[in-house]
């Protein structure tokens, strides 16, 4: 009745770009949306397509990852068998700071052990409503070893923000991987999902443990696409790489848009997240919110325009917000205006301080941040 | 045997007929409140805020939603293996079926399940107040008066006390008489069906009650006189704050308005005191280019185009561009159509305003035919 | 909506009353069975193991212990947010109350809770019998078979075939009539009582059924043999496997006794279809110095100083130094005195067999006027 | 009406004295009394006494430590205020691999927030069933910083087992704790309990962590006793410190003592653990089992005496167990003979296999080990 296929996120993800969002967190916890974090997109996507064993093979910054996952539970995958299961690096040994490969070598008994035929290898850092039943059922239609997930890119060009990314090429029945330099107009881009035979998974770690030369799990895989049978696949739904500043906000202010929030919020099932208890927001004489995604909890007497504010956000007489992100708990005082900004939790901006960034590089508020 | 001190008996099986379509095919409790919330989520967050784990839960009209909504627990961190959330309905013995008649025969039915937990002190509470209260300074006073039971009162205006139970009593707080409903009150403590009642005295009580051919099974009218009368310790705790019986229509209405004052004494704002309800998952609120909003409580998956003022809506309400909504109540799922004008409406969940309608005068009119209580 | 292809909703209402002191103040579902579980657990483990995530149980005679068993369903992995356990009692409406009246009756009355689910297909379960099966095998057949309904059924020696619902079938398993406990059986292969239904053939029957007063609105009595008569195309899966219905004090011993033999094909230590139950914290079991043991099942909790043979031992039951027990069952909490002498006896929960007691003779025995069902 | 305490129970035990069984697990998960962990009786009398917030210190070995954590669920503790909380050592610090005050530093900010007055420090490798609410009555009545709990030894010098652990020194009111080195016949025992109020115990941390000499929390407090109002209150229950696989053994067979079991399993409240749903366990024809403890499971055909046997363990016939204990899931052949011995999970002893250890030295096999 149900797939038999096992979820695998992994959260060694390059943070190079976006150190100002993960000092204290992982990708993975990164708030989006007004009341998510990055990864329940890809939870909810596994969950609402019936995968109910997930694991997720982390790297460091667990506290903040611990306290969202709550043993799985809001994701329904507190279960006896499968559910949800984190993978964590064997701190005793050598290997801890090396690769997501080494970090695996701890849990491949557990990868063995498990009743399933194949894994869908992803990261927490794609944000989309993915219907992987129907991805999967191409994969066994074609009795392929590994089945690269792609999106189709119109307008390559003049895609900044997709530079360095996974790109698919093909030669012949051979599967490649590239890195995207922009000189491609139309291409298949990579998204980091792969559905792969358990057996060929196990086989391909292990072939790279032994020889020992790499350390980064995807590339193990990727570098042996030619070894195996490899189909592609392309998602007609929207996948948006979240690697950078830049990438977050404008992934961000994009839910704004209806059709799109329509398609991330309900096409393939609910997201589910971590539940906060706050009540619905008020808004009280005076306010003027237009174009916003407001979380509950909020109490709003100022003006909030084209802005995704979080839980439990104030936003005082009028104070100004714009085009910005506003994460949970910020206070925003009276008359304080903001613009192109992206405010990390429990910022407090002032009395009529005036922040002011460009929508090509917004003003950033770390978490706590206190403007007086 | 699971040993806690005071556990909780919450009354729930009440149809609420005043309340019109919002009861029909639904219990009271399980009424939606505040945009967010239901009846029963303000009695079962005071157990939870003050710390009682262990709450049986009497049902017997369209408990369905009811039942759904409580689920395990897990909101008001009731989903425990020892103690936790019980839903105890109305059953079959060997003696034939027997429904609740009158809150006492309630607790009585369930004597059984309340000596498996072998409390000292029961709480008696009911599933349609709109309040906040800290159980356990209650039953500190309680402690302390060396009481059988205590009764947990408020001050009301005069001239609405006969509307209520009456506690006539002396400084200390001990209770000389007790009027139901009094045509004439002398005083203006009203009870707020709140009871901790020592569990032996209560037990003999029930027991000698449902012997009686000529009692109603009821705590205020039979089981409350009947201990004074026995010469009894009976006190009253003072409760100061906000508490609404919502039992009609209007009052249901008027203490969602109150929600609108940012100065209202509820404060459902109150991290320390949290409300807890069953969540949905759905995503936060849209409000587009085209809406005006002012004075509102809005919930998570509403989506807004058109103008509201003065209103509470609940999760995933839709009102379209052009829709004026004032002085209103729209519960879960409905939907406003394009310039429908309402004035001093509820519109049930899953109701669908067309377009350009016109509703409401001087009088609150509620849209729709019946509510199943259900969100999703 | 939730929306999953198939629920279940679980019949566990009835009493059971050639069960005797077991049943008299506890439903049949909720009897305790082979040293750990309840009779229930067989039907809820099978649907965990079928991945069923969605069981509503109904509940009508003496339920307290059958729903403190079920709690919040976490010992079958059903305490979820989307779907789980459900439990459905008897409910009051602006018409008064209505206690189930038939099998068929009661999933009437939850029409409205499977409207909700939003099924494909409805799995009618009973919660009496002691079996393990894959529930996914047979909606396959279900599928395959293009079926209105599939009826689960299992070949019986011929000679009790009359206390059954015979099933008369073609070479292909599909049904050309339906016999109610027939006298004269034509047929070896009786009903199982595990049906799966279209939900939208059997929405509409269940209305027809309800209108029609010369109606038991009993599944085996009234709707089978309707849709036969209709033209709908009833089928019959054949199990092959231990199942018992175990309706008397006689087959309840007997199937107990069954788990004796290691080579039964129930095997409860199957760790593939595992049987789930709700655990107690106890210690693990202690057999001291004196005692002797042969041929016994015996569950966590239990101290034993005396002498066992063939019997089976429940959750922390005592026997002290110099008893014998011989072909008996002892149910949870269960204390037997020194030198007591049992043979072929039942004794309830939390009996006291006093010193030197001497009980049992040809028939079986059970010893205490009434089980509660409760284990702590 | 609850005390308001929060539990720490600090994992950064030595293991050196009992490696065999903490290979692959912390002192924490090692199995014991035929289905718990020994943690499991520091959690239980912990959540029988009214403590509803545990924090544990972990170092390593988080996999195992996980599993039978399970978000603090068999212990009531998977709540929403308060419950089970891990604090993970932040393993992109530098000082992840150093002590347990490092570790704590990250998590210094939580025990702040907090609402409670007073921590009970303890370690997860004590058996006992401890009432803390009568020993935390005393911390209060007294007002004191700091109460050290101890448990009374009459028979120090012939107790080798103690030797080396911590003991109590009174000079006046000054209260030290140094080493027992068995010269004294009767003394106070130090188990690592302490009650202290949470005020002091951050600042203990805090200037410890300043001054950058120490590396051991229980370290820090022990060297300030002296700076502060001390009070020791020795407990009337029996508790077993398990550092050695010689204390382990000894502790493991104590069981078999009626009076300890009752006292152990019930006094207190009842002991937690995570369940496994295994059915009861099954004696054939043939089967001799003598003072013997014997968790769900087993199916038993052969002798078993003065043992200790986990869950799912077989014994074939005339196979004979005396003085052993036996870990979940091993296999147990016909005609082996087991004595003194110490057996893993999922060890396999083949058939006529004769293992013997000695009362002084317990033979062990390893988990999984077979011996064919």
């Amino acid at each position: 009745m149900k797939m038999k296929v096992a979820g695998l996120i992994n959260l060694g993800e390059r943070e190079t770009y976006i150190k100002e969002l993960t000092q204290f967190r992982p990708l993975a916890t990164v708030p989006f949306a007004g009341r998510y974090c990055l990864i329940d997109f890809m939870l909810s996507s596994m969950v609402n397509s019936d995968i109910e064993n997930v694991s997720i093979l982390v790297k460091d910054k667990f506290h903040s990852l611990n306290d969202h996952l709550s043993f799985g539970k809001w994701w329904d995958l507190d279960r006896k068998t499968g559910g949800l299961r984190v993978l964590y690096p064997d701190i005793k040994e050598e290997t801890a700071f090396e690769g997501d490969l080494q970090r695996l070598r701890s849990n491949l008994l557990y990868f063995e052990k498990m009743k399933v035929d194949h894994i869908l290898m992803t990261r927490s850092n794609y944000v989309g409503n993915i219907d992987f039943k129907s991805a999967f059922a191409i994969h066994a239609q074609n009795d392929a070893d590994i089945t690269v997930l792609t999106k189709n890119v119109k307008n390559g060009k003049t895609r900044v923000d997709l530079l360095g990314l996974d790109i698919l090429m093909k030669d012949g029945e051979k599967v490649y991987i590239g890195r995207n330099l922009g000189n491609q107009q139309e291409f298949e881009l990579g998204i980091e999902m792969y559905f792969i035979k358990k057996r060929i998974f196990l086989e391909i770690v292990r072939e790279a443990l032994e020889e020992g030369r790499e350390s980064s799990l995807s590339g193990a895989i990727k570098r042996r696409l030619q070894s195996y049978k490899v189909i592609t696949h392309s998602l007609e739904e929207e996948v948006l790489p979240i690697y950078s500043m830049q990438q977050y906000y404008n992934a961000s202010l994009r839910i704004l848009e209806t059709e799109h929030a329509k398609e991330l919020f309900y096409k393939n099932g609910n997201i589910f997240t971590k539940t906060k208890d706050a009540p619905s927001s008020l808004y009280m004489s005076g306010s003027q919110v237009k174009n916003s995604l407001v979380a509950n909890g909020c109490v709003i007497q100022g003006t909030v325009e084209n802005s995704i504010i979080f839980r439990n956000v104030h936003v005082g007489k009028n104070a100004v917000i714009r085009n910005s992100v506003v994460f949970q708990g910020a206070n925003i005082c009276d008359d304080a205006q903001i613009n192109f900004a992206v405010l990390d939790k429990r910022s407090f901006i002032g009395n009529g301080r005036v922040l002011m960034g460009d929508g090509g590089l917004p003003y950033f508020v770390g978490k706590g941040a206190r403007i007086l | 045997m699971i040993k806690d001190k005071m556990i909780a008996m919450l009354l729930a099986g009440g149809q609420g007929a005043r309340l019109k379509q919002l009861t029909e095919k639904n219990a009271k409790p399980a009424v939606h409140f505040g945009g967010k919330y239901r009846i029963i989520d303000f009695a079962l967050s005071n157990c939870a805020n003050s710390r009682i784990t262990n709450v049986g839960i009497l049902t017997q009209y369209q408990p369905l939603a009811l039942s759904m909504h409580i689920g395990i627990g897990g909101p008001w961190d009731l989903n425990r293996h020892k103690g936790g959330v019980e839903i105890l309905p109305p059953h079959m013995t060997t003696e034939g079926g027997q429904w609740y008649d009158g809150t006492a025969n309630a607790i009585y039915e369930n004597l059984n399940y309340i000596d498996i937990q072998d409390p000292e002190y029961v709480l008696i509470l009911s599933g349609d107040h709109i309040y906040k209260m800290d159980y356990r300074k209650m039953l500190e006073f309680h402690i302390e008066k060396e009481a059988a039971v205590t009764i947990s009162a408020i001050t009301v205006p005069l001239y609405e006390a006969s509307r209520f139970g009456i506690l006539n009593t002396r400084e200390d707080g001990s209770i000389y008489e007790f009027e139901e409903k009094p045509k004439e009150p002398k005083n203006d403590l009203a009870s707020m069906g709140v009871y901790i009642f020592d569990w032996k005295i209560l037990r003999e009580w029930l027991i000698k009650d449902h012997d009686n051919p000529d009692s109603f099974h009821d705590f205020g009218k039979n089981i409350l006189p009947g201990m004074l009368e026995e010469g009894r310790r009976l006190y009253a705790y003072n409760y100061a704050g906000y508490w609404r019986d919502v039992g009609t229509v209007e009052s249901y209405w008027q203490s969602n308005m109150d929600l609108l004052d940012p100065e209202n004494t509820l404060n459902l704002f109150d991290e320390d005191w949290r409300i807890y309800t069953k969540n949905y998952d759905v995503p936060p609120q849209y409000l587009s280019e085209t809406c005006h909003v002012e004075r509102a409580l809005i919930n998570e998956g509403c989506i807004v185009h058109g103008n509201i003022k003065n209103s509470i809506l609940s999760t995933s309400v839709v009102v379209e561009e052009g829709a004026y909504v004032e002085d209103s109540i729209l519960l879960p799922g409905a939907h406003i159509g394009k310039n429908a004008v309402l004035k001093r409406v509820i519109v049930l969940s899953h109701e669908d305003v067309e377009e350009g309608t016109k509703l409401g005068d001087g009088e609150i009119t509620i849209f729709g035919s019946v509510d199943h209580g259900l969100i999703l």
